[in-house]
């Protein structure tokens, strides 16, 4: 059990997979030589070589078709947005090709995208974007969003291991923000399941990547109001470890969702819709959701702390939810 | 480095190297395997008998037997709509063509796509993909995994003229030029891309364009499959050879719609009926018989077998079921396989 | 008042917008000398001249992205997609270029993205594809999908008069299945209003597009059973006419979402939250989604008709949420 | 028709045609302009006033102002992430750049975009967007939109050499080679894309690459502003009489990191050392001097009115709030516009 960031602990699952398997390579912008815009890759192209750590031009779309075809040939490629915001240039690759491979009997592609996502470090409209809600409408990729040094190894670990297109989400404002322990070796966190971070019988608190960190902040603060609210971290987006929310809600019968997406036609939506469908009899008050509001995410500091959801407003939103 | 005339632009060989009498009769049997299919999927069609839409490569079959006969064993193509032929070169039984047009369950993709939507077959085809451009970085990453094994396969990657004007042809192509992949862009410039001719799809000669991504580039006339097959045999042979890419424009003209429901009206009649002259399996029906590597009642056994083969496939797909609809949301994901 | 195909009403509004303003242009592939994949177009080139009705390269961000500019420039361009599937390719330019424009002070992007969208026409998994949820989470865009003619006609005319981007998406199912009444004229529907198409006490029936239609039949079929529901057609999906919903849904205390998309992630999953947190005390039955499966569009006609919501299946559904 | 050599390559022309002294004195002072406001805002940088990443295009001013002075009073320029010049010269208030590095509400962005991210200011500087490569096909619709109404505009649009890899800038300048737009594609070879070097981005020259799109293309020598003036004059002018797109290389060097947190130790050494002897700002400077166009006192007078103005725009950014977070969610949408 060593001690790591989130960063270290990523740069440390994806090391160990490629040490494991010769058939793991990475590719993306500045990876190699430059060791990654975050510097995640430091070291790779000196330990795996030229031929295993590949520089490739500007072109999101090449990097993830390539990846793809490389997938397809039998290799199990990480390819790197160099931000989550350019993943928009490989949409069609993702969601057309990528997705549809298997269904349309074109063969497995167990290819891994990683893409730091996510604000709070005055990225701007165009460094700073949640991406999650794209895909998630897809059948045929899985979505991953680690909160913790322990998940984002044991989650990456897993998303190697998979057969699948498995679009792999590291929140930048946790690179460096959260250590923590890890496990040594290949230390897998599966896929599909939710971890619940903190117990409670009040409310259930449903969320995922850096807003954990916060709903949990906001339980503490809660717990003063004497209101205890269970905290899921969701980890895996999709597939969504559904049995673990209702079983939770059914005990509760109150359930807030969090995000620092967007709430329209957000992940949240989509539980939202579930259990308002599913566990409708269960239910004591209404499905609430806190997330940030309908806009680019701003670039001046004094809009960005007021875009993402803040401690206060989730614990208040907890406590109002027990009240009702 | 602009890459032209690494390749010289080929003409017909008169003599085909490395080609004996069997190679050239095999590729015959193809050309016309690929013609004999189209034609009856036509039919089929005009009875109404194919659920979707209707693509054929009329008119192309030099371009997808020739091109794919100057393959190795392990070599893998990327394919489209108009390359039937290439993929029954690389071992595509003929009754999943008509299965997966008729969208049987017996089709490789067990009805859920349709026409030529047809790849992932074995280790050989890569995956089919529609969107015009998309299958480039994917077949430059098959040749980058390729490369990265540091095995000596080659990945023939097939598309129409239209296809250099999208992005992900774009980033596909430079990305296999920068990191010198063993790929062989074939396209086949058939002067329209539905009923855009090619001058409003990209300015100047097709291998300018690609010689300045640092491809070596050559035009070939695709009618001819020799001379197609001869401009491959070069390209593969450079790509195993680790010189990189290499672009073949293969020049012909499609000569029927851009699909069964099109009667391209909008190409002067003079125009078809000047390639129409061109058929390159007429052509080379006549070449094989005057060069005597045929006689006329081979070609009529051949003929006659070909068709079996083609009545053949059309029955048993006939015959394979509707996919029962219990089959619904199956398959999207694919079932673990262990790892490391 | 004529009456018309919806695709012979899309045509009358794109030509009378096109005599109105010399502004509005038409971009695309194949829809000048060809008239269009659907023939949508035809006699536009003869009418308004090759300067005005522009065949393009097959490039799908360079068409959207030439709109965007010849927009910001002062015209009103039409860009056309050859079918909704290959929108995908523009994902970018449409989510980060014109979405974002006002609001980066870019300035306004009035440009009207048309795309033949829906299955139905056995066209597989990449002619058939439903896109507008992939388009739903992004602020700064609109998203129209008429289902009768005189919508089909007056949400275009709308789309092209509004000063932001608007996905217009029409089902090509309905192309030739749809005939009736449209106003001659400038017949502009808003945008952002939904339209009750059958009143009823029992159940709210919230549905689009080609479901409209099915939602009808199913609802004479549920009346059979002494079930009245009310269908609400919301025509505009961005922004969503949430008063009317909430209208609605505030006397029948049940609602049912139709959609023939994916239901994960779909449009159906925000309604659905939003009923679930501000309508939750007017609920008396679980909020219930109808909607495809998880997988592409498949292709074969047995799959493909099991696949879309069939009209027994929305009866069924009507008719349980009744009686629950 | 390849378009090659429609422009000569152009040298440093001896005189600089067209151009008076005062143009000269001007073109230098917007130089100076970039070249101070960018030394400025690196100091705030280090001082932890800028609010999240800071670029510069340090060494490219000669680009930035020489190609965007060839602009006529209703041109229109796309712009990116290195030539603030090339808006000032479009009558950008220097105020606004502070302003939006430091996220204020005086910003034109209102502090909801950072950088150099200013665009959509007025009729004549495009939107400005990130995604390398976006802007073109906008930039070409521009060209598009005055091309349709026949006003005789030009846009012209700037990106670094791995611009090139991308799919976008692929469909727009191909997009506007097929129509023959009225669009100047000016491209700053800094040789290196962030760490990646051009020969990883693209293989080849650039020119021989934009050739081959049908492009008339040519290289200049990107630190010396006379040579990219006069190219890039040559280019505008043929837009404007509808002879189509043109594109410019303008060879120089990033001489500082990719953003002022990249220290570009990947560059060896010399090869900044031997790019700061040719420091394009220093060099117009002495050239001046020498040709007796600039006094050592105008010279200084000229530095000191730019510190001056450097200094006003700054105070004014930093007098100006931070916004308000009840603007949050506001301005997402445009308000109506009365059509038709
Ligand atoms: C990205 C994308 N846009 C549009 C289409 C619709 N489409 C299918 S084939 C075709 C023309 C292709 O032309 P070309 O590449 O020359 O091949 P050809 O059909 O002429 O053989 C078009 C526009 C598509 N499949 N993909
Ligand atoms: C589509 C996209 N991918 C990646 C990036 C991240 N990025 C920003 S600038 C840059 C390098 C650009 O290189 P070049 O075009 O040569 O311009 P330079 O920075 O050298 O002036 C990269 C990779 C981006 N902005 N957009
Ligand atoms: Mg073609
Ligand atoms: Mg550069």
């Amino acid at each position: 059990m060593a001690v790591m960031t989130y960063l270290e602990a990523i740069a440390d699952g994806l090391r160990l997979a490629m040490r494991a398997d010769p058939a793991v390579i990475l590719l993306g912008e500045d990876v190699a030589a430059y060791g990654g815009a975050f510097k995640l890759t430091k070291g790779f192209l000196e330990e795996f070589g030229p031929r295993r750590v590949i520089d490739t031009p500007i072109s999101e779309a090449g990097i993830v078709g390539a990846g793809i075809g490389a997938a397809l040939v039998g290799l199990r490629p990480v390819a790197e947005m160099q931000f989550a915001d350019f993943i928009s240039n490989a949409f069609n690759q993702i969601v057309n090709v990528a997705a549809t491979s298997a269904y349309r009997a074109g063969g497995c592609v167990p290819l891994v995208i990683r893409a730091p996502c996510g604000a709070g470090t005055h990225g701007g409209p165009f460094h700073s974007q949640s991406v999650e809600a794209y895909f998630f409408h897809t059948p045929g990729v899985k979505i991953v969003l680690p909160a913790t040094p322990a998940d984002a190894k044991g989650l990456l670990l897993s998303a190697i291991a998979d057969p699948n297109p498995v679009l792999y989400l590291e929140h930048k404002a946790l690179y460096r923000s959260q250590r923590g322990p890890v496990d040594e070796g290949l230390a897998f966190v599966p896929l599909g399941k939710a971890e619940v971070r903190r117990p409670g019988r009040d409310v259930t608190v449903v969320t995922y990547g850096m807003m954990v960190h916060r709903c949990l902040e906001a339980a503490e603060a809660a717990a003063q109001e004497a209101v205890q609210a269970e905290v899921i971290d969701l980890r895996t987006l999709l597939p969504l470890d559904l049995d673990t929310l209702a079983e939770s809600i059914a005990r509760t019968s109150r359930v807030l969702i969090v995000h620092e997406d967007r709430l329209r036609g957000g992940i949240g939506a989509e539980i939202a819709a579930y259990v308002g469908e599913h566990l409708f009899k269960v239910l004591d008050a209404p499905i609430c959701r806190v997330g940030a509001p309908d806009s680019p995410v701003p670039y001046a500091p004094s809009l960005e702390a007021a875009y993402l959801p803040s401690v206060d407003r989730i614990r208040r939103a907890i406590v109002d939810l027990a009240r009702w | 480095m602009t890459g032209r005339g690494d390749i010289t632009a080929a003409t017909t060989p008169a003599v085909s190297p490395g080609l004996g009498a069997d190679d050239l009769r095999t590729l015959y049997r193809y050309m016309l395997l690929q013609r004999q299919a189209e034609d009856r999927i036509v039919k089929l069609y005009r009875q109404g008998a194919v659920v979707g839409a209707c693509f054929t490569g009329y008119g192309h079959e030099a371009i997808a037997v020739g091109a794919a006969y100057a393959l190795g064993p392990h070599d893998v193509v990327s394919t489209l709509h108009r390359d039937l032929g290439a993929r029954l070169v690389l071992g595509m039984p003929l009754r999943y063509y008509f299965a997966n047009f008729l969208g049987r369950a017996g089709s490789p993709t067990r009805g859920r796509e349709g026409n030529l939507h047809i790849g992932g077959l074995g280790p050989r085809i890569l995956l089919h993909i529609d969107h015009i451009g998309a299958s480039i970085p994917v077949a430059a990453g098959a040749a980058l995994g390729f490369a990265v094994r540091q095995e000596p396969r080659v990945v023939m990657a097939f598309f129409g003229e239209g296809t250099l004007a999208t992005g992900e042809f774009h980033e596909g192509a430079n990305l296999a030029a920068v990191l010198r992949l063993p790929l062989v862009l074939v396209c086949w410039n058939n002067q329209f891309a539905y009923s855009t001719p090619v001058e409003r799809e990209v300015v100047g000669p097709l291998v300018d364009r690609m010689a300045g991504y640092g491809i070596a580039s050559c035009a070939v006339d695709g009618n001819d499959v020799l001379a197609v097959y001869d401009a491959a045999r070069r390209a593969v042979d450079r790509a195993r050879e680790g010189q990189g890419p290499s672009f073949l424009e293969c020049r012909t003209m499609r000569i029927r719609g851009h699909s069964e429901a099109d009667d391209a009206s909008y190409v002067p009649q003079a125009l078809i009926d000047e390639w129409r002259r061109r058929d390159p399996v007429e052509r080379f029906d006549q070449r094989l018989i005057e060069t005597q590597a045929l006689t006329a009642e081979q070609a009529a056994d051949l003929r006659a077998a070909v068709l079996a083969e083609v009545d053949d496939a059309q029955a048993w797909a006939e015959a394979s079921p509707a996919p029962d609809p219990s089959e619904l949301g199956r398959g999207v994901y694919c079932e673990d396989r262990p790892w490391p």
